[in-house]
This record gives structure tokens, C-alpha cells and sequence, in this order.
């Protein structure tokens, strides 16, 4: 197994628990990365803090002294940029340079080495790349579904990053870029809301046969869909897209920017085996590319309100260190 | 999850059955209180707050009658688009000061329609996503007086 | 002595303590007041609080607590109308009725049963009224230098007031208003600041001969003065303006609509007299009304940045409560 | 205390000497910080700053090099008179951080034009009276950094 690939695990995976318990605290989210044997993790400004995107000091002490409690530390600071947060007028540049700057403020304060970036134009890396290394605060855009590392814009993006010449600039890959096939989860979700088998099977056959979402609501509905197909397509070709097929070219083109990885997944049976992402490939190319650092587990299980987290980051972890155990073997 | 009007399945935490409330002044009933959650996974500015309208009992509630509270401070539905400034934690409740005269004890059809621009998913110039914390439903007046 | 009058202490006596001496607190003021035997008090929200209009639970609960503590109680509670708050426009009609609200709430949770209360427009004085009758607090407006009670617009409101039939609206007259000659103090720190004896005399004797502030400028300009002349004459046309005569006719006016009274004063000599202010006509005045209620010490004196309000309150207490007692005798 | 631009005598206050220090971010002095009071009796509301500007050493500081930071939030100058939810009370201190690349140790002359509306005082739809917090004296910047 790599010695130079570690694990993390994003604390956005308790969302479930965070976001429906009130009793659920930060420190058990601690208690249980410690039980994992996890020391590096994201967290997620915007979900954690009751101010954002300055907490108060008050807040910052609080995570500080429970890190050292659980002996835990903050490695990456899940950042955005809230470029809508005005109601009368999209950030300027220099209101976005200012955000930047925020996020990077917040994730030093934590001691963070890392930040997830959100969309900061190109024409801005040049002074986003100053100010990342001010701080010594390592910026990764990225790259999510329904992008894929080959798309024009990453690419772009991709170019302006080497033209910075900045170690400060980078990418975190989201494997959920990587899926080709939606989760059985899913498909029973649409099922169990009243979809017709038939038409999902449809929808899922065509998603890259020429339609958009509003020509495939079309053709639905005109064989006879209602909302909870509509409803599926709208998934379907969003946020939880899936791709013709796993973009490894592209994937390969950003490894030597890539900062670190959100290894995402969704669900995992009893066999630890993760059946719509390639993990075994894009776990071979970290591990023969000259990447050494991070790769953090990344659970969105509750995008269908399952509360496992635990217990799918854990059969995650065990995926991925059996991989990398066999590659080395 | 339609992109242009995200719902999550966040909605039972959305209406606070503990904060469905009689507001009490000098001991006369003079409104009622609505604690609301948001149906989301983050936290938004309030000015992300793009609609908040409110019917009860199938009668919409003019703007004037709400007070809004958010860190203990009180503002106008007019004034939220105003507060980029105030900060809507995912764990933080704000509440919906409604000052109607009050409502009679028991179970009341409470509904409330709340959409929010979700900051970072910009689709073009002033066109963003949204999300839909808006909740409709059933509940019964908590007996605890939320006094002024 | 009248015993339907009573006698509190507005904490605004204690700014220059307040202002300049980040050890001096709340609990200070409260046990000076406790020493001076006076368990009535006014506060100024806007000045005590590090939130207004809307100050956060644990500040009012510090408050109620020491109040408890020293045996001292909130009686009136010093609000303003921040018009000018917004930056883009005056607040409107309806932002005043929410401001007077908020202002009513604050006075509420203090437990006051009196507010002194800002402009408000006279159009709104029967919403406003209906708004202190909820909240069973009594709104006096102050009646304030420049202005006396005799002014069209003092009698304006009079009549509106007259016209909601609400007895939880009123005055609070400011005896600042029937000050008949600049305190010696000031005078003295024209002098200090360099102006002339001569043309500050001259301003005095001209106050109320048809200049207003701009033509007494020109005037003094004319005749050599400089800025100590030009702030002389910008406070004496302004708020530490003097009467020609003390309006006593248009006190009388108010008298049965007065809810207490600012008994302003900015200086008194050890003999415990007040030499610029009608201080026996005005207590005679309100010992032979129907008044029964507070008569508030407001001492103003740190408008010269004097550090002596313990000492002033003390001199001005014992002058209103021998005239009092005169009067009965 | 002209009612124009009235100037109360609390002025040895505005610029706090303690908090005038070079402000830090990993070990590299990146600018410096001034802490500042109100000179007046009450507190106002941030949207009723009229004007700040800042010289020092009798150069005018660029507005983007400032950020203001009240009650634990930062804002650019630009932003201040959207802020009427956002209180400065008068013992509370406001910071400025000024992110000039810092200043030498020792003696500085530093000049604040601060001035601000008095949102009750208003003369004429949109006339208020000002009040003037500005200050100018001579500092020693102190030993002690601020660190971000
Ligand atoms: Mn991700
Ligand atoms: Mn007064």
C-alpha cells in the first residue's frame, strides 16, 4: 500500500445526523473519525458555523480544543464562494478577491494546509494565487458532477491554473465525476415515489443520447411520466448526473494539480465493493502518479436520508486500503 | 431536485412544533410565533431569501403583520433582502413574530412558503438556483406562551 | 415638602465617567445612586447598550439583576427615533410606528413604565398611542432647547396628543428649555478657548435681537471674531441655547400632559443654587398642578468634560427637595 | 460644537493606542490595525458612517487597502452605509486593518476623517445633523502584534 497516500474523511458525511439530530455535536462527529483511526478531515464553513464566512472566535476555539481533545486535526476547509449572497447584484471581482480572502482567513485560523475552492473566474487565479500563498493555503477547485475533467471549462480552467505558476492553485477531483451509472438506490427511491420502472430504465438509457433535461421531461411526459419521473430526470441530468463513461483521460490530465481527492460515494454493500465508481482505476492512477497527500472520503448517502454514515465511511475506508494493499502486493 | 427549485427532505425540522407559540403581552394574547429551520444542508445569508409568504388556516397573512427574527434582532419581510450581513446557520432557528391578534388554542393549517437563492450556484448573470424551505402543515399551538 | 413628588436619577448624569473611563460599569452608577438614597432611574438605550434599537437578553438580564442587587429601578427609559438610520432614505411612516415599537419593547422588558420618546410625526401620535397602550408604557415626548413650550410646533403636538384622548402619551419637559443666560462655565471656556470678552458679551446681549446663527457669524466676523466666536455662537444658537424669558406661560400648558420632567442643569455652586434656570418658579409651578409623579435629575455637565456628577446630582437633589419643602412650609 | 459638524471632546479616545499595532499573518507583517471609539455620548448604527478616510505620514491610504471589522464581521468601506443592522456602540471599538505591506516601528502621524450621521437630529428630508469623529495625532506602534 502507498506510503505516501493517506486518508481523510469529510465531516460533510454526518450531514444527515447534523442536520436532523439536534443532539448531535461536533464532538461526536470527533469521537467517531478517532474510533475510524481518522485524524485529517474537511469541514464545511457553511455548514458548521453559525457565522459565515467569519465565524466568531468563540466557534473557531470551540473546534480547536475539541480536535486536540479527540486527537483530530483540521486538514481541508470545504470553502465556497457566495457570489449570490448580495440580493441586487452578483459579487464583482473585487468583492470575490475579498470572499477568497475570508475563506482562506478561516481556513488558517483552523490550521487548515487546504481549502476547496468554489468558482473564482480564471482572469482572477493570478492575485487568488498571491493571496493562497500569503496565507500558505493550498486553493483546490472542484471539479463535481455533472462536470467531468475533460470539459472545455475545466480544461480552461486547468491552463489559467499552470499560467499562475503558483503550488497554491489546484484541483480536488469529486470521484462523483466518475459515475456511470445511477445508484440502485436511487432507482428504488424513484420507484418507491411512484415512478414507472420502464420509463426510469428509459430515462437512464438516454441520458446521453442527444436529450436535455427539458426535452427529456417532454418525451416522458408524452409517454405518459408525471412528477415523480420528472422529478428523476431533473436528478438525473443535475446533480447526481451520471456519465457515459468514466472520464479517465481528463482524470489523468489533472493529477499532477490535484491538491487532494473527495473520494464520494454514495452507497456500499456488506462486500465493501463501490459498483458505479471505477475506484480500482482511479485509485491505480493516484497511486502510479507522483500524488502524495490526501484522499478524503467523501459519503453523500444522505441524499436519500440515510442516517449510516458510520458504518458506509468505515466499509469506504476498508474499499480503499484494500485496493491500494493490492496494488502494492 | 429540480435544479431550478431544489428541495431537499429535510421538511419535518422546517415548521418547529415546539415554537408554534402564543405570543403574550402584559397578559393579552396578541399574535403567535413560528420557528423556522431551513430545508437545507448549509446555511444562507437572509438575504439569500428571495420569498416568504405565510397562510394560516388557508388565509395569507399580510406582510405587515410578521416580524422577523434572526440573532436577536428584528426585521421587516421588506428589510431581509437588505441583510447580507446576518447569517442564517443551518442549526439556527429564525422566527416568524405574527402579529394577528393570536390564534385559538388547538390545531391550526399553518403554511408557509420560503425560497432562497442558492449563493453559490450561479447559472448566469442574477440566475441562480434555489431552494424550497417552504413546509405546509398541520400543527397544534404549544401551550408554553412566548412572552414579550 | 409634596408628597405626591418623587425624585430619580437619569444615568445619563454619569457620560463622562461612562464615555472616558472603560472601568467605570452600570454596577458604578447603580451604587451612587444607592448611596444618594434614589431607587428611580432613566437609561438611554442607545448609550448603555451594545445593541439598539433591539439590545440582546443578556444585556437587559445584567441590568435586571443589578438592579436587584442595588435596590434601584428602571422608571423611564431615554429612547430616540434614529430617522436618519438608513442611508438611502428617511425612515417612513411606517418604519417609525415599527422603530417606536421596538423602543416600546426595550422599556417593556426594563420594566419601565415611562419612555421618553423621540419625533415622531404628529399624524402618527394615534397609532403610536395605541402601540403604549399595549405595551403599557407611557411615551413623553421632550420638549428640548432650542425649542420652548410656547413653539407653534410644541403646541402643535400638544393638541394632536389632546386629540388621541390616550392617556399614555405626554411630554417630558427639559428645563434646559427655560435657561435664561449661558452658564458662567461656558463663558468661561469661550475665554479659555481664546475668544474675546467683549464679542462674547456681545453675542449674549444680542441673542434674541434678530440675529439668527448666520447672521450673528457675519456679524462677529465683521468685528474681528474668530473660531472660539464661531463655536460660542454656533452653541449658543444651538443646543445650549438660552431664552429670552423663561416660557412659564407655555410651561403651564404642558403641565397636565407632562408624564416627569428632565430637570436638566449643567452646574451648581456649593450653596446648592442654580443660578441660570427658574428652578423655584418651575418646582412651585409643578407642586401647585395636579402633577403627581417624577421629577427627574438629568445633570448635564459633561458637556464642559467636568468629572463631578456624584457631587452636582447630590447638590441638585438637595436644591429641589429645600425648595419643595419651602413651598410646603 | 457647531450643529453642522458637531465635535464633542471625547477625543483622546478615537484612536485607541493599544490597538495600534502591526497586524501579522505567518510571521510575514502584512499591514497594520487601528482601533477606534466614537466621539460621542450615544452609539449609532454603521450605515450612519458619512465618510472614512485614513492618511498616514500625510499619505492618503487607497480605500481598498482598508477593511473595517465590527463586531467580529469585516466589511470594505464601500459597504459600511448598507449596514443599519449592524450597531457601533459607543463603548464598543471598531477596527480597521489597513493591509499596506505594514508600517517601521516607532512614531507615526496618523489622520481619520470619520464622519457620521446623527440619525435623530434631522432638519430637512435627507438633512441630518453630523457629528465628527475624526482624530489626528502622533502614535508608536505598539510592540504587541495583531495575528491573523
Ligand atoms: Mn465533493
Ligand atoms: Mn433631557
Amino acid at each position: 500500500m502507498s506510503d505516501v497516500v493517506d486518508f481523510g474523511v469529510s465531516l460533510y458525511g454526518f450531514t444527515e445526523n447534523w442536520i436532523n439530530n439536534p443532539e448531535y455535536q461536533l464532538e461526536d462527529m470527533f469521537r467517531e473519525l478517532q474510533q475510524l483511526g481518522i485524524k485529517k478531515f474537511e469541514i464545511v464553513g457553511s455548514q458548521v458555523f453559525s457565522d459565515y464566512p467569519l465565524p466568531k472566535q468563540e466557534e473557531i476555539d470551540q473546534i480547536l480544543s475539541l480536535c486536540k481533545q479527540y486527537d483530530v486535526e483540521p486538514f481541508s476547509y470545504g470553502g465556497y464562494i457566495d457570489v449570490g449572497r448580495y440580493s441586487d447584484h452578483d459579487m464583482t471581482d473585487q468583492e470575490i478577491l475579498n470572499e477568497v480572502t475570508y475563506e482562506l482567513l478561516t481556513a488558517h485560523r483552523l490550521g487548515c494546509p487546504m481549502m476547496r475552492g468554489g468558482a473564482v473566474p480564471n482572469h482572477l487565479l493570478k492575485p487568488v494565487a498571491q493571496m493562497a500563498e500569503f496565507y500558505n493555503v493550498r486553493i483546490g477547485f472542484e471539479v463535481h458532477a455533472p462536470s467531468k475533467p475533460g470539459d472545455a471549462n475545466i480544461q480552461e480552467t486547468l491552463a489559467a491554473i499552470k499560467e499562475t505558476g503558483s503550488s497554491h492553485l489546484g484541483f480536488v477531483p469529486d470521484f462523483g465525476c466518475f459515475i456511470t451509472k445511477p445508484n440502485p438506490l436511487m432507482v428504488e427511491r424513484y420507484l418507491s415515489l411512484g415512478a414507472d420502472k420502464a420509463l426510469i430504465d428509459f430515462i437512464v438509457a438516454n441520458r446521453h443520447t442527444g436529450f436535455n433535461e427539458d426535452t427529456m421531461s417532454e418525451k416522458i411526459k408524452s409517454m405518459g411520466g408525471g412528477d415523480a419521473e420528472l422529478y428523476a430526470i431533473s436528478e438525473l441530468f443535475g446533480f447526481l448526473s451520471f456519465a457515459e463513461s468514466a472520464d479517465l483521460e481528463g482524470f489523468k490530465s489533472l493529477l499532477p494539480y490535484s491538491l487532494y481527492f473527495h473520494a464520494k460515494f454514495y452507497h456500499i454493500g456488506e462486500d465493501c465493493v463501490e459498483t458505479t465508481i471505477p475506484y480500482k482505476e482511479l485509485l491505480t492512477m493516484i497511486a502510479e502518479s507522483d500524488f502524495s497527500g490526501t484522499i478524503m472520503t467523501e459519503y453523500e448517502g444522505h441524499c436519500f436520508y440515510l442516517n449510516d454514515a458510520s458504518e458506509q465511511i468505515e466499509r469506504h475506508l476498508k474499499m480503499e486500503k484494500e485496493i491500494l494493499s493490492s496494488l502494492a502486493a | 431536485m429540480p435544479t431550478k427549485l431544489m428541495r431537499l427532505g429535510f421538511d419535518d425540522r422546517i415548521l418547529s412544533n415546539k415554537h408554534f407559540q402564543p405570543i403574550a403581552l402584559n397578559d393579552n394574547t396578541v399574535g403567535f410565533n413560528l420557528g423556522v429551520y431551513l430545508n437545507y444542508y448549509r446555511g444562507v445569508a437572509i438575504s439569500c431569501i428571495d420569498k416568504l409568504e405565510l397562510s394560516v388556516n388557508g388565509k395569507s397573512v399580510p406582510e405587515h403583520f410578521i416580524c422577523v427574527v434572526i440573532n436577536e434582532k428584528k426585521f421587516t419581510v421588506a428589510q431581509l433582502k437588505d441583510l447580507y450581513s446576518e447569517f442564517w446557520g443551518i442549526r439556527n432557528k429564525i422566527d416568524l413574530e405574527v402579529y394577528n391578534g393570536g390564534l385559538p388554542p388547538g390545531e391550526h393549517d399553518i403554511e408557509l412558503t420560503l425560497e432562497l437563492r442558492n449563493p453559490y450556484m450561479r447559472f448566469a448573470p442574477r440566475v441562480y438556483g434555489m431552494f424550497d424551505s417552504s413546509a405546509h402543515k398541520t400543527m397544534t399551538l404549544a401551550q408554553e406562551v412566548k412572552t414579550l
